[in-house]
């Protein structure tokens, strides 16, 4: 099962990658990292398919993703 | 009109090249200048000018000279790099005696350096950073009202000696607010009637040439000759300065721009607390107050000079007391400032 | 002569209060001066301002050491706490800024300033909310001047948000009066 | 099983002054992962513009040097002529590339210099604070085109890259966007043959992409993408514009 | 009967500088019949290049500025922006136009400026003495290409003409010679166009003529005509390149 | 191989370069100067180096910015309004601390002014021309053999120091020719391996960078403060001047270049009529010998400063000098120039 | 019968005229002019039709036509 | 010391000329300087150079009254006659200076180099053939030398035009020793 990873230090809160989960896993949340952003978090992530597609658009590279 | 608004220096500037009738804007972005650019982009547009986002600096300024010679008031402005690419057009117009109103808002350098503000252009701005033996006449407004004045009045000494004139600013004078009363000036924007010597199609005249280039022995050493004889008109003319606290003064604080304001409250406190120390604040940076601060200069123990570079104006004053009184310097260099506390404990030490 | 920090994210809308509180003052028949941090250092990082009201002509608008100050953020806090001179007041929006240390002779309010906006439907003007605060307890510009300010600066396609922001600023008033 | 989706080496750890949602960071990250597949990390000298990609050397993790405003591809020819072997590329910003820059370009790609640029089209000037830009697209309203881009007033958005095409130095041009993932593979496919064509001395390859700047577009990172789709691809529509 | 063939009225009486057999003075007496016949000699604005043609403010009989070096277009945006019921024409060199005053022409056609642009390509820097243009073709020899210009090394003839053409905001593109006598008939008539698109306000107009400098090119003239016709029309193919 | 060889000032000024083991040339034609660039297209190619005709002069700056980066030698080459377009470029090169060499052959001013000599770009040379606290080594050679010397030294100090160096001549200098003994100098075009800072790619260490952005609180100021250490070290360790007949002088000329040529003619000619008259030539013009001049001067009736320009030069001369002794200056602008005759009749008058 | 004028003061003896003219009227010669160039002449001006194609194509504007 | 200037069309070989007299005064181990008329100037204009032969170092390369001269047109005939020393000696093209004037003082020497040269059957070296005459009489430089720096001078492509300078060189020396 793919394991992804989001580094909250470094996520901007711009939820790119919210819109492209084709499963809709990630989700806004109201918590701020030390920069000031409202992090994503993801929910279900255990029903991550390893696509890729929110990793492939942060702009921050903030989402890794191991197999 | 005369309300006080509360305005930046950028916008001051902008609004009072409008005052004074111009109406062609040619620049290129570049902090911390920016919101003038954007001031004129909208301005100019309103009052039936022309504004043009030129491709760079350089093109920007060969704007200006194709306006100026056709008797237009006309307006670019930059920061430091900007206006190093300026150089050779700020020469050509000298050159071919071209009138126009040059912004520099200094910015920290070498280099790209960063956009704090600082003074450190003042050797290129003063002695022509371009080719050649060319003044270009400099003001360096301490105020937000004072900018908006010397802005109007910029564009009238521009006209009146055919001469690009360069306002000289700082990131800070450029970004700080405060109120500022704009005089509004019934300025025609069309001066180029008056102008006997602009081009305009050679309808009932006979045709006329504007240029820097003179070939033909001994005409280009006659150009520079009548050039000289107006810079020294200019010297006579057009000096400007203010001097506080400086009459039975011992000890002096040479100071321009924004550093001239830090510095004026630490002279008036220093004073209140009876050192016997005034300030002389050069305006026109060229023609340089020469023979005004001489005469202040007399009988001083000591000068303190005080820049945002690592010494600049020191040599305009160095050259202006000679050997009558010793000249210090304190400096603050790439995008540093002076507070007046920190000027305080300079001249406590005097 | 007060010297006035406002710090916090950029995009909390700190060069906003900034402006605004020298307007007010203006409006006030006061000096004042107002100066941005701006440029590059914006993108991510903090933003803050100067603003210095006086009855007396101003010389610089640069000062290092705060009388008073309103922090929307903690690294704000943090970076400014230090400097400010004593007997100093300082505005923390306590939302954001749970940790910080209090140097000695520092007065502090604290105002839920971000809760109190995402109340009204808007995080974006918890400055306002925490400029009531400010008002209230620096008592060094009237609430009648800050209102007649908003108004001068939300005009035009702005005049949206002037609502939303007089209820801010009203409610960080509230907040200070309700203690 | 799938390779997994690391951080590239090319990158520092470093966290970006990026705005949220800018594209550079995309940009960014496709480029280090070129790199590395390429393997050319320790033999690349990256040249950052004047622009919001200015401390691009904070963020590569190898040599990168800046150049002035616009003068990026000179500086990339005098680290070129002098180090053949090594891989140079230029990261220009449309302001750069395109305004005060156009000469240095279209001069660069004319001698057909073995370079790699990257153009990266956001339709504004990013770093100064949202003028507008070479590129900024008709109607589109910045702070120095208030009223919009008008082709009366503010001339034409200027597609610089399919002129460069008529330029007999210029090797590989193409232009892509990373707005969408599908987008993102493809750009970084280009990138790739960009940098391909350098190592095997080619000539001038030049990939222009297309990216968001929410913040001068007074736009939520999200409304971006969709501006992009729905205005900004029908000004400069995507795909391979020269090869050969 | 056949109207006399005088010296134009546009033309001053003054001897020109040029050398015997140079294209300028051809292009010159073009002109200035050009401004005669449309009767706009009072309300055109001339503003000459550095390059051999400098003195031109000499030999018009108009108004003539003078620009530096490559900024020709930028002055005459200047010009014409101050006095939209002027005409304004630039005469520009191939080192003015298509070197160091790249981006100026670029953008000022893509602006769509409402300017006629007289380019003149004689594949070499007359002026200072015969070094290399953008425009000099494979093969030729100058001070600064003193082995040929080699495609590898110097890069290839820039066409910028055709490059232009890419630009929305241009309305006639030509490209013209004066080498033969049927040749100057229809450079006139391009030039005749170029001017008339200004009266009528259709915008940006550039005729590019090709024209022989014998003294660089180490020819004589007769020698320099052969040589237009042999090589440089092939590099330089005639025609209309845009028109719309 | 020491032959003398009868070369024109660009060709001598040239060979220098590539004798240091310059093998990059990038620049852009313009009279005076345009027989040094001719001369590197064939030289450079001759010996396996890089020529390139770049498409202005703002490229040819950059393309050096970009070699010396790599630790290369490089070289450009302009007159006047050349090196006015390469201010921002200088600018960034003294902020980035890279070397490398920058020939102008001034002409006369302003703008497009003629091709004939001039001295006029003194200002723009000595004091940064372009913007920020930065300073440039400035060579004046008088002699083409001098010149020849003079380049190839300015290969080697640009390196030691990592500062650009400018060679400023004029389009006397470089149009004339005499006998040059060419010294073939060993030097291997490859000095990068030597410099521990260049840009060669990571293989081996961390990855570097070079600029001039510091952004940061205190990163631009500490940046500078360190130039300003390196241009107080140079100011110190890198004084050139020569002095003729200035023992027992009563007057001294003070004059650089071509007109010191002239003047040490005159001097030499009023010596032996009997005039207690010395010459004093600045060879680095930036740093200024300030030190020995206000050594020379010492006791003097009277100095008179000589320049093709309108008095530039005569700053640093003033400020050197201070109240100690009169400053006279005789100029010649736009392109004239001084013969012997003429400064003999200058000096009888004093 | 048109009339053919060579400005001799203006013509710098490129000789481009010569070639051009379908009769061969335009000659060479040596004497040199006030600036030392060696002008043309034209042979036989009675047999000129003022066909322009030296005037056309000469440089100097040295030539005129009139008829 | 000699101040010699070498004046005429552009196009005559004047600068060549020039250089010619500094190579030959270089190779008999005098010290010498050549400066010339350059850029712009020398289109459709004269052409002139300076050429200063000495036994002294040379200080400025530049002089305004010449000691000798060699003119091809009456232009620089007009021009540079009047400025010349006294007891100053000048070479005329004869075959294209017909009206001069001449100062008191100056000694005239005539050849007609312009015809000497198309004899040889290229106008071009009449630079050379009045070179000729001037080595004989101002006996500044040795025929040897001469002779020796035309073939430092003319090589590579240009060694097919070295002997028609030469003999151009002779005719004059001969013009010379015919009077
Ligand atoms: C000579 C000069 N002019 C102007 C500037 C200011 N400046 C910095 S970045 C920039 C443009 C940035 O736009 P772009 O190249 O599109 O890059 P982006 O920030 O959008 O990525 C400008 C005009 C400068 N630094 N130097
Ligand atoms: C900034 C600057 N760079 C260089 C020059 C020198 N210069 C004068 S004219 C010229 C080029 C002339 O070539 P071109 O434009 O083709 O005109 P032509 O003489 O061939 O008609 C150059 C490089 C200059 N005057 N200014
Ligand atoms: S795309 Fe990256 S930065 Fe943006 S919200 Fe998702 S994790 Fe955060
Ligand atoms: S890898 Fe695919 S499925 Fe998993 S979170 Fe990312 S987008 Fe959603
Ligand atoms: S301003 Fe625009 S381009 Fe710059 S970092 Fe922010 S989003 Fe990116
Ligand atoms: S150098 Fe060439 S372009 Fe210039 S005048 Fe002579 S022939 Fe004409
Ligand atoms: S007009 Fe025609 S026929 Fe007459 S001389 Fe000229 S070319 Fe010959
Ligand atoms: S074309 Fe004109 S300049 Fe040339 S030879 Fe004929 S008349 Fe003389
Ligand atoms: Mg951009
Ligand atoms: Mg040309």
């Amino acid at each position: 099962m793919p394991k992804i990873i989001i580094n909250t230090d470094r996520c901007k809160g711009c939820n790119l990658c919210i819109d492209v989960c084709p499963r809709h896993l990630i989700k806004e949340t109201v918590q701020l990292n030390r920069k000031g952003y409202c992090i994503v978090k993801i929910e279900k992530p255990e029903e991550c398919t390893g696509c890729q597609q929110c990793a492939l658009i942060c702009p921050e590279g903030a989402i890794e993703i191991f197999y | 009109m005369n309300k006080k608004i509360l305005m930046s220096g950028n916008e001051a500037i902008g609004e009072a090249a409008i005052q004074a009738g111009c109406r062609f804007y040619y620049g290129y972005p570049i902090t911390p200048q920016n919101e003038l650019t954007a001031y004129m982009a909208r301005r100019m547009i309103e009052a039936g000018g022309t504004f043009i986002q030129a491709e760079s600096e350089l093109a920007a300024i060969n704007m200006v000279f194709g306006t100026a010679l056709t008797g237009g008031r006309a307006m670019t402005s930059s920061s430091s790099p900007g206006i190093s690419l300026k150089q050779e057009g700020i020469s050509y117009m000298a050159g071919a005696e071209l009138p126009a109103v040059i912004i520099n808002i200094m910015r920290g350098g070498p280099g790209l350096g960063n956009i704090s503000g600082s003074q450190a252009d003042y050797f290129q701005a003063t002695r022509g950073g371009g080719h050649g033996d060319y003044r270009t006449i400099v003001l360096a407004p301490g105020t937000l009202q004072e900018a908006f004045n010397l802005t109007v009045e910029a564009f009238d000494l521009a006209d009146k000696y055919r001469i690009p004139v360069v306002i000289l600013g700082d990131g800070i004078l450029a970004q700080m607010r405060e109120p500022v009363s704009i005089k509004t000036r019934n300025q025609k924007p069309e001066t180029r009637n008056k102008k006997d010597w602009v081009l305009t199609g050679c309808r009932g005249r006979k045709p006329r040439h504007i240029c820097s280039l003179y070939l033909g022995e001994g005409n280009l050493e006659r150009h520079n000759l009548k050039l000289q004889k107006i810079y020294q008109k200019i010297s006579m003319d057009e000096l400007r300065w203010q001097e506080v606290e400086s009459e039975k003064a011992e000890y002096l604080v040479v100071a321009y721009g924004t550093v001239a304001r830090a510095a004026r409250e630490a002279v008036i406190d220093a004073r209140e607390k009876g050192k016997a120390i005034g300030l002389f604040r050069p305006i026109s940076l060229w023609p340089f107050p020469e023979e005004p601060l001489r005469k202040a200069a007399r009988g001083l123990k000591k000068i303190l000079t005080l820049e945002l570079n690592a010494g600049q104006m020191l040599d305009d004053v160095r050259l202006a007391v000679g050997d009558k009184c010793p000249v210090e310097f304190a400096g603050k260099l790439g995008g540093a400032y002076f507070t007046p506390d920190e000027i305080y404990r300079l001249i406590e030490r005097l | 002569m007060a010297n006035i920090v406002v710090a916090g994210f950029g995009g909390q809308g700190i060069l906003f209060a900034g402006r605004l509180l020298a307007q007010a003052a203006m409006e006030e028949g006061k000096f004042t001066t107002f100066f941005p941090s701006y440029g590059a250092e914006m993108r991510g990082g903090t933003a803050h301002c100067l603003v210095i009201i006086s009855s007396e002509e101003i010389a610089s608008p640069i000062f290092k050491n705060p009388d008073l100050a309103i922090f929307l953020n903690e690294p704000s806090a943090k970076k400014f706490l230090p400097l400010m001179k004593k007997d100093g007041l300082a505005v923390l929006n306590s939302s954001l800024i749970k940790d910080y240390s209090l140097p000695e002779g520092i007065k502090i309010v604290k105002v839920p300033a971000t809760e109190l906006a995402q109340k009204l439907g808007d995080g974006k003007v918890a400055n306002l909310a925490a400029l009531g605060a400010f008002l209230m307890k620096s008592k060094i510009l009237s609430l009648e001047a800050m209102e007649k300010s908003l108004k001068v600066m939300l005009t035009g396609e702005k005049i949206k948000l002037l609502d939303i922001n007089l209820a801010a600023l009203r409610k960080g008033v509230e907040s200070m009066e309700k203690l | 099983m799938k390779k997994d989706f690391c951080r590239p080496e090319s990158l520092t750890e470093k966290i970006t002054h990026y705005c949220p949602g800018c594209g550079h960071g995309i940009i960014h990250r496709l480029i280090a992962e070129v790199v590395d597949e390429l393997k050319i990390r320790e033999k690349v000298i990256g040249v950052a513009p004047v622009g919001c990609a200015v401390l691009a050397y904070d963020y590569f993790n190898f040599d990168v040097t800046e150049a002035a405003h616009g003068r990026t591809p000179a500086v990339a020819t005098g680290i070129k002529r002098a180090l053949p072997d090594k891989v140079v590329f230029t990261y220009q910003g449309d302001g750069d590339l395109a305004a005060i820059g156009t000469a240095e370009i279209v001069h660069t790609a004319n001698r057909g210099e073995n370079l790699t640029v990257i153009f990266v089209n956001n339709a504004v000037y990013g770093m100064t604070g949202g003028q507008m830009a070479p590129t900024t697209i008709l109607g589109q309203k910045t702070t120095t085109s208030p009223f919009g881009r008008d082709k009366k007033r503010e001339g034409f958005p200027l597609k610089i890259t399919e002129m460069l095409k008529t330029l007999d130095g210029v090797v590989f041009l193409s232009r892509e966007s990373v707005h969408r993932p599908a987008n993102i593979i493809k750009a970084k496919k280009a990138l790739k043959k960009a940098f391909q064509n350098q190592i095997d001395e080619k000539g001038f390859s030049l990939v222009e992409i297309l990216a968001s700047c929410p913040t001068n577009w007074k736009l939520s990172p999200r409304e971006s993408i969709a501006w992009m789709e729905k205005e900004m691809i029908k000004t400069f529509p995507l795909g391979i514009i020269k090869e050969g």
